[in-house]
């Protein structure tokens, strides 16, 4: 993959992962906003795998995608599932 | 109008930042500061000296030591910080006997006890591989510790504690700040400064790496295990 | 001599640290042996820190090489005088710990306890590590300690609104850490090095001055609200107040000093080296710091609970440490880092009083305390002692302070803000006075205040070495006066002071 | 400026993630939806510093025998995997934070709250 | 020439020692007295025996604390300072003798005889201060124990009066603080050693705000006109607390701290030369006026007393603002001279109080043949302040006579005596009142105050003739004073 091709490749997933943030902000039901966040998560893990950071990328994975959601999930289970 | 306010707000501090950004070193060129300096050495003599193939591992537990040091305690802070939030709420004990909320379904139970070995088994290759390939005692940890949340949801609660039993939890919470005191006052011993490493990738080196890596995963895995756990026990 | 022993640098962060993080294993759920072991660690540390002070007072600043890598390229802790607040914090946790043997039970539920210690552990070893490291990165590993353990214990007591306090406080924290994480990012972008002293000299070489000025004002806005200088004080109030009375005091003696010592250090690394001019930042901190102790003097007038009004009175001394900051001549600066030290102790022994007398009359409000004076004689005189000293009145430690940043004001040819600064005190007296009258000279509300009787000997122990020390550090000025210059010197050499 | 910027656009997307995240810390009133706005600033600063350890055409700085000269810087990565765990810590805290202020006063919404004090 | 002896330090630390005693030992009647009186002879004592080597022109020096080079705590005995550290130590011994006799119904005694022994130390403090930021220190912790004092009754309007105090005093306070601070900024030191430390080729606009900050200061406790607010309501204190306090110990710091300033901070030949001191001589006279007429509307004894000290103590800043040595002297004396007076007056107030109840000056027909010693003192008192000769009075107003002429504004001399018509006519017919005019009761049987409290007011009358006729005599008090105004005016 040439380096314009890198760079393209770069600037959509930066694009993605902006459309994932307004996404996380704009949604009502935060179950929908935690699952885009882990979303989120991924690309960013993509992007820093691409990049040549692959400790940094599965940590983020590992983290960022699995334990984070997995604690917004509990506490949303806990409390309440719409927000005003 | 309040959220149009905050926009204009952020759209004010947005300039100087940008503007800062733009004068940055360019991105990507081998010529920056952040390249030629420190980083040069790390990446020349990073193996030999700090006993790793994966120069990143080398600089987490060799050149920067402490930083992870600093890491696992703020785990372990994290876990105790969630556990003196929420200890002590009357209803601990009849939250364990009830059954998790998720509906109970047969094919997600057997495919999670099927697999669950060979989670197991992926957790101690990132954890033992970590100076070679990607990955390291955190990430090993973080996948051990999704496979206790992953049983405690679908198996039972019960079986998952099993793995980590009550009564040696809180030496399990402390293993990775642990393992760090043994290896900083080793490293004292070996070469007269805390966290030294003996020079080379001797088998010395080797050893405390690995001891390293296994407090961090062991820590790792109990500490998000138990944060899962006690936050479900919150009614 | 024994201070000599170069690992007790190290030492001084990893016995609160390793101590703190296997109170819960030893102590194995019962609250008594939980704080044998608290005190025991902290004891330790009090004496490490005190070897690390004899050895900075007789050699001068000495750093430690982690791992054996020299300065660039490893972790450094360099010990500095400035960094001789790693004493203050070790020895002010001790008496915050050991007041809190009959406290804690008192004011937590039962389980809570091992990890109470635990994490105020982790906190004095988090504070100690933030003034002594001299690598950014681990600067902010440790202030994000210090942040993580101070919301836990916020929320500790588990009173009602001590949760949504505790929020407040960490989304703020959260937030401003991640600032100071974007400046630092932004240096090590700059210059290549994480290590403070060789970004200094590397700095001047920056290409362009820009992204220099931009991570400063990040750094300096993250430490701000740390340090909840005016604009950006709004959590610390109920966090302050809410949290059981040890903690306060840490909180508002040492934690709330994190961001004053961030801000020292980074000084260092501006003036070292001049890649930018700091009038403008100094001329806004001055002008805040002047609105801080006005405003945080001008709330306190109207709380009627005991914790909220010292709460309020901690937001005025900031100001005063920030002013002097803002200043920048040899005086102020001398003034405002005297001030970091002894504001320390006279916070903590006027918080260690109020919780005695919350904990033993149950009241908080003013209104309701009248009269104690005669009910707890010596809590209250040590709680008058600490009035008095915070007001500034001369024999007390918190004149110096004032002394000299009004000499600061007149050096930096600033009178204006001298005149702010010493009017702005007479503010904070008002209120103290009232607490003063409610305690000795107005009759009582409740009858049973008048004879409640002191509190057990582990709260009033700390309560009066600390009064006690008001008293002498205002006349033994001398000590922290010589041993900080210095440092100021030394930071103000290359500007010429 | 602009032309630079389209160089640096890295460094412009984490600052344009950080603003969204402080919008959402801002201006939402959920409490858990502002902690998603924090995380995504945690993340946002973490590619900032991420990306300043990047070189074009560089590989990952594992050294086994076929690696190829130009290697990514490796601190930015020790950073940010500390960076990492401290920002999972403060969502833990936080979380159960919320969860406590739920049972306390029975809402999370911040407008609500502030009329409960 | 300069000895380092440890009799200056001695001075006010025994009475800070007595305090402590009072508090740890108070409860019991006997030790609370012991210590007291046994303090308040001992420092009498000891400032006595510093009095020869003061003649001698020797000043005696101890330094405490250095916190910084140029600043610190340390205490220098000269003329000026032995001069005021004698009278109230004098004066210490003897209202402790008559608040042992006052006392006896009151409450709280332990609090009143402890922060009693503290002021004293603090104003014994003033006195021997070597420096402007050691005479600051010991004058924020007067105001500081003096406020438990004031409010010594605990009713709301005690507290009142004790919150305007400390609202006057502490923004006094405050100013003094920065003026130090700016003369350190300008002169480089705060040594109240030296005839004038202020140098002559700084800009007139900062000295001017110098001066005027620090006679601001000052001027709060030194009660000038606009800023005397505090002392008509501090009146609410306990008559030995009035006596003591409010016509000796504190209005006196505030004098002193003005002469300090005018000798020993800016000198006279810069005074002089800038014109500063002239406003304040105005300031002083209108001061002096006002306070009498506003004496003469006062019915309640202790409040015409209050408005009679306020008008005296500008004799000690006019004294100081003619800039010339027979004025100085004329100051300096006024310090022993009116503090005698006003207390013998206090004491007689307060022997009334005590015995027959009366408090307004309507109330007092006949009172003489019930007391005739207590108001045989009383018109001892008030003679001297109408400037009789061969009373304390008279010497002051004489000398301040003379200072006016030789400065050559020849009409403060009508200052005097204006104000010794007004104190006639405010002081007189409380005396014609007390023995001439019939008592409205019953021929009442002469019943005298208790010897507590009849002794000390005796006492003070004699001295206050003694002060009167004894100005020449070389041991005498007087002798200081002139020792003093020579060391300024470098005769």
């Amino acid at each position: 993959m040439t380096l314009e091709m890198s760079r393209l490749f770069d600037a959509g997933l930066m694009v993605l992962l902006v459309l994932c943030a307004l996404a996380v902000v704009r949604t009502k039901d935060l179950l929908a906003a935690s699952i885009v966040f882990s979303a989120y998560s991924l690309v960013m893990c993509l992007v820093w795998d691409h990049r040549g950071a692959p400790d940094v990328a599965m940590t983020e994975a590992a983290v960022g995608a699995g334990v984070t959601t997995v604690l917004f999930l509990s506490a949303i289970s806990k409390t309440v599932r719409k927000e005003k | 109008m309040k959220r149009a306010l905050v926009i204009v707000l952020l759209a004010i501090v947005a300039m100087p930042l940008l503007a800062a950004m733009a004068a940055m070193p360019r991105f990507g060129s081998a010529e920056q500061p952040a390249y030629t300096h420190v980083a040069k050495r790390y990446l020349e003599r990073g193996v030999e000296e700090a006993g790793a193939e994966n120069v990143v591992t080398g600089v987490i537990l060799n050149y920067r030591g402490f930083d992870t040091n600093g890491e696992v305690t703020v785990i372990f802070t994290a876990c105790a910080a969630v556990i003196a939030v929420l200890a002590g709420s009357r209803n601990r004990q009849d939250q364990r006997e009830a059954a998790s909320s998720v509906p109970e379904s047969l094919v997600v139970r057997y495919v999670v006890r099927l697999l669950a070995p060979f989670i197991a088994l992926f957790a101690l290759y990132v954890v033992l591989f970590g100076e070679v390939s990607p990955g390291g005692g955190f990430q090993g940890g973080t996948v051990f510790g999704a496979l206790l949340i992953v049983m405690t949801v679908a198996v039972s609660r019960n079986q998952a504690e099993r793995l980590l039993p009550l009564r040696i939890r809180p030496w399990l919470q402390i293993a990775g700040p642990l393992s760090f005191l043994a290896v900083g006052t080793a490293g004292v011993v070996l070469t007269g400064w805390y966290l030294g490493f003996p020079q080379g990738a001797t088998a010395a080196t080797r050893l405390m790496l690995m001891v390293l890596e296994f407090g961090i995963g062991v820590g790792g895995a109990t500490v998000i295990a138990s944060i899962f756990w006690r936050l479900g026990d919150e009614a | 001599m024994w201070w000599q022993w170069p690992h007790w640098l190290p030492l001084a962060v990893l016995v609160p640290l390793g101590g703190g993080v296997v109170t819960p294993a030893v102590a194995r759920g019962s609250a008594r042996r939980a704080w044998g072991w608290a005190a025991g660690v902290s004891a330790a540390t009090v004496a490490v820190s005190l070897a690390l002070v004899i050895r900075v007072a007789r050699g001068g600043p000495f750093s430690y090489a982690f791992g054996g890598w020299q300065p660039p390229y490893g972790i450094e802790f360099r010990f500095d005088e400035v960094s001789a607040f790693a004493f203050v914090v070790a020895f002010l946790g001790a008496l915050a710990i050991v007041f809190s043997r009959q406290y804690a039970p008192h004011a937590l539920a039962e389980p809570r306890v091992p990890y109470y210690y635990t994490l105020l552990l982790l906190d004095i070893a988090g504070l100690i590590g933030f003034s002594v490291t001299g690598d950014l990165f681990n600067m902010y590993v440790f202030m994000e300690i210090v942040s993580l353990t101070g919301y836990a214990l916020v929320a500790i007591s588990g009173e009602r609104i001590a949760e949504m306090a505790a929020f407040k406080y960490l989304v703020l924290g959260a937030v401003s850490s991640l600032l100071a994480l974007f400046g630092i990012g932004m240096l090590y972008g700059v210059t290549g090095t994480l290590n403070i002293a060789d970004a200094a000299s590397r700095l001047g070489a920056a290409a362009s001055t820009m992204p220099v000025i931009v991570a400063v004002a990040l750094l300096v806005l993250g430490f701000m609200v740390k340090a909840a200088l005016f604009p950006l004080h709004v959590w610390l109030p109920d966090a302050h107040a809410i949290a059981p009375s040890p903690v306060s005091a840490v909180l508002s003696g040492l934690v709330v000093k994190l961001g004053l010592v961030g801000m020292l250090r980074l000084y260092g690394v501006v003036y070292a080296s001049r890649a930018v001019d700091l009038s403008s930042l100094n001329w806004l901190l001055t002008w805040l710091g002047a609105v801080s102790i006005v405003m945080g003097a001008f709330f306190a007038i109207f709380q009627d609970d005991i914790k909220m009004m010292l709460a309020y009175s901690t937001i005025s001394n900031i100001g005063y440490i920030v002013m002097g900051f803002g200043l920048a001549s040899q005086y102020a600066l001398v003034g405002a880092a005297v001030h970091i030290f002894n504001h320390a102790l006279i916070k903590s022994a006027l918080f260690l009083a109020a919780g005695a007398i919350i904990y033993q009359t149950g009241y908080r409000r003013l209104s309701d305390l009248r009269g104690v004076g005669r009910g707890m004689p010596l809590t209250a005189a040590a709680l008058s002692v600490g009035a008095v000293s915070i007001v500034g009145i001369p024999p007390t430690a918190g004149f110096l302070c004032k002394w000299y940043i009004a000499l600061g004001a007149f050096e930096a040819k600033r009178a204006a803000f001298g005149f702010a600064l010493v009017f702005g005190a007479l503010f904070i007296f008002v209120y103290y006075i009232r607490m003063v009258n409610a305690f000795y000279f107005q009759e009582p509300v409740h009858a049973d205040v008048t004879h409640v009787g002191d509190p057990p000997l582990s709260m009033l122990v700390p309560v009066w070495i600390l009064a006690a020390l008001c008293l002498i550090m205002g006349l033994a000025g001398k000590v922290p006066l010589t041993f900080v210059a210095p440092a100021v010197s030394r930071l103000l050499g290359p500007l010429g002071g | 400026m602009i032309g630079i910027l389209w160089d640096n656009f890295d460094y412009a997307v984490s600052v344009l993630l950080f603003l969204i995240g402080l919008y959402c810390v801002i201006a939402k009133n959920n409490l858990i939806k502002k902690f998603m706005g924090l995380n995504i600033m945690e993340t946002s600063v973490f590619a900032f510093i991420v990306a300043l350890g990047v070189v074009k055409g560089g590989s990952a700085p594992i050294m086994e025998p076929g690696a190829r000269p130009p290697f990514i810087n490796p601190i930015p990565q020790a950073l940010i995997l500390t960076g990492i765990v401290v920002a999972v810590s403060t969502t833990a805290l936080a979380l159960s934070l919320i969860v406590r202020v739920w049972r306390q006063c029975g809402t999370i919404e911040a407008d609500e709250l502030r009329e409960l004090e | 020439m300069e000895a380092v002896d440890v009799r200056v330090l001695l001075a006010p630390a025994i009475s800070f020692a007595c305090s402590g005693l009072v508090f740890l030992m108070g409860r019991n009647v006997f030790w609370r007295r012991f210590w007291s009186l046994g303090a308040a002879s001992l420092k009498f004592v000891v400032v006595l025996s510093m009095l020869p080597a003061a003649l001698a022109g020797k000043t005696l020096v101890w330094n405490l604390i250095e916190f910084t080079p140029g600043i610190g705590i340390a205490f220098r005995a000269d003329a000026l300072g032995m001069f005021f550290a004698l009278v109230s130590s004098a004066l210490w011994l003897i209202t402790t003798v008559y608040a042992i006799g006052y006392m006896e119904p009151e409450h709280a005694k332990v609090r009143f005889f402890g922060f009693f022994a503290l002021c004293v130390s603090t104003t014994v403090g003033v006195a021997f201060a070597e420096n402007l930021l050691t005479l600051f220190v010991f004058y924020e912790t007067l105001t500081i124990c003096t406020y438990p004092l004031v409010i010594h009754e605990e009713t709301p309007e005690a507290l009142r009066a004790g919150r305007k105090y400390l609202a006057y005093t502490l923004s006094g306070g405050a100013c003094i603080l920065l003026g130090a601070a700016l003369t350190y900024q300008v002169a480089g030191t705060l040594t109240l050693s030296k005839p004038g430390i202020v140098p002559a080729s700084a800009d007139v606009r900062t000295l001017a705000v110098l001066f005027a900050t620090l006679i601001a200061g000052f001027g709060v406790k030194a009660a000038v006109m606009p800023l005397h607010g505090w002392l008509p309501s501090a009146m609410v204190a306990p008559t030995p607390v009035s006596a003591l306090l409010h016509a000796v110990a504190v209005v006196k710091v505030g004098a002193f701290g003005v002469l300090r300033v005018v000798y020993n901070i800016f000198g006279v030949e810069l005074l002089k030369r800038l014109g500063f001191a002239l406003p304040l001589a105005y300031l002083a006279a209108f001061t002096i006026i006002a306070g009498s007429v506003a004496a003469l509307f006062q019915d309640n004894l202790k409040r015409r007393l209050a408005y009679s000290t306020v008008s005296q103590l500008s004799y000690i800043v006019l004294g100081a603002a003619l800039l010339t040595p027979a004025s100085a002297s004329a100051a300096v004396a006024h310090i022993a001279n009116q503090a005698f007076a006003k207390i013998t007056m206090f004491f007689a107030a307060g022997a009334i109080q005590r015995t027959t109840g009366k408090t307004q000056v309507h109330e007092l027909g006949g009172i003489g043949k019930q007391m005739p010693l207590t108001m045989a003192a009383f018109t001892v008192a008030s003679l001297s302040f109408v400037g009789m000769p061969l009373t304390g009075g008279f010497i002051t107003k004489w000398y301040l006579s003379v200072g006016a002429f030789e400065s050559g504004m020849w009409w403060f001399a009508l200052i005097m005596v204006a104000s010794s018509l007004l104190n006639a006519a405010y002081w007189l017919p409380i005396v014609y009142l007390a023995f001439l005019k019939g008592p409205q009761e019953v021929a009442a049987a002469p019943r005298e105050a208790k010897p507590s409290l009849l002794v000390p007011t005796v006492a003070c009358a004699v001295w206050v003739l003694v002060l009167g006729t004894t100005s020449d005599v070389p041991g005498m008090p007087f002798a200081l004073a002139r020792a003093a105004v020579e060391f300024v005016f470098k005769m």
